[in-house]
């Protein structure tokens, strides 16, 4: 399993990027983007902004992501996190996972998503209005 | 000067505010278990009393295990829940 | 609920396109791509043949997206599904799910997928070496 | 030249093949049941009989509901198992 988890405080890379042509024994492809929604608790945003503890939360994706690999079979997975400001509408988070079939890469992509916010330390730690 | 072995602590997002700081280095020559940390941590800083319940206690990059002990030069920090993505 | 549904002859959109700029109250986007892998029964192929009854393909996918909309809020979804031969690697298929939360999305996608393949007349009909 | 109505029937994917074709139009002046059109259907192509358990019918874009008739100039299709995707 290819695993690769990259912290960034810059706009997340295109998706015509992070959507490499995927390796011939691999029919599907998920990919989440999570974006900043324009209010926070009812209240208008113009960015959230995001910290982390950064060699841990690199360690901790990384673990996790070969953890699931045991459960959900995969043949590449990676995530990329934004951190400092992020606008409105901008990706804060973007996982990319591959597969033979489909089944997996979507089990495995929910899977991830639920235990990154549970485990992972990266913090939204503010907003801007 | 004496060269001290210091346990570096690192304090997170609402752990960082209601500690008013970062970063600290505590000086001490004997393991300290998670208690006696926290009693430390609390007695520097009695505003992260009603954040200690949902704060876990990272070692070295890795949450730390129930009675695993803090080292000298260990770097030990301190999580609030987590929220990214 | 935004649905749409594209049947192409051609090579599908570049994901940057695909992944358009979400609505600011979307905070999810999921995307699935099926792409054609190197072999098909263990023999090795060049590209994967694939036919529709173009009409019926379009309307059953567009009401069975506005129909899993209701157990699976989501905001907009959109298939595009390419026909005639598609080479080894290319994507066959590309969904894009976009909803508030991410929940929604990861179960409205995989749903999509399982029906899709039941009732979408859309046929891989062959094979080139 | 006589104009009948016509029933339009489309074959696909494996159902074209062991028809031999992708499209016909039969003349009717009454309803057909799916019944009485497999029989014709299978007449016309006694090599389509072994598909015949795994193919469903359309009428008009729509999978055809039990006890449903075929009427003329109705679009019927045989949809084998679907694999797109």
């Amino acid at each position: 399993m290819h695993a690769e988890v990259e912290l960034l405080r810059q706009e997340l890379e295109p998706l015509i990027l992070a959507g490499a042509p995927p390796r011939p024994d691999s029919g599907a492809v998920v990919e989440f983007t999570g974006t900043v929604r324009d209010s926070e608790n009812g209240t208008p945003i113009s960015a959230l902004i995001y910290e982390a503890y950064e060699p841990m939360a690199q360690r901790v994706a990384l673990a996790l992501l070969q953890e699931l690999a045991q459960a959900h079979p995969v043949r590449a997975a990676s995530m990329r996190h934004r951190l400092g400001p992020v606008p409105v509408g901008a990706a804060a988070i973007h996982l990319r996972v591959e597969s033979a079939h489909r089944a997996e890469a979507f089990a495995f992509a929910a899977a991830f998503m639920d235990r990154l916010k549970q485990d992972v330390p990266i913090w939204k730690t503010g907003s801007l209005p | 000067m004496i060269d001290f072995p210091c346990v570096r602590v690192l304090y997170f997002a609402t752990a960082r505010t209601a500690a008013g700081t970062g970063e600290e280095t505590w000086a001490t020559t004997s393991p300290l278990s998670a208690e006696a940390f926290w009693a430390e941590a609390l007695r520097r800083h009695p505003d992260l009393t009603p954040h200690r319940p949902s704060i876990r206690l990272a070692r070295n990059e890795v949450y730390l295990n129930p009675g695993e002990l803090l080292q000298p030069e260990d770097e030990v920090a301190l999580i609030p829940p987590v929220s990214g993505g």
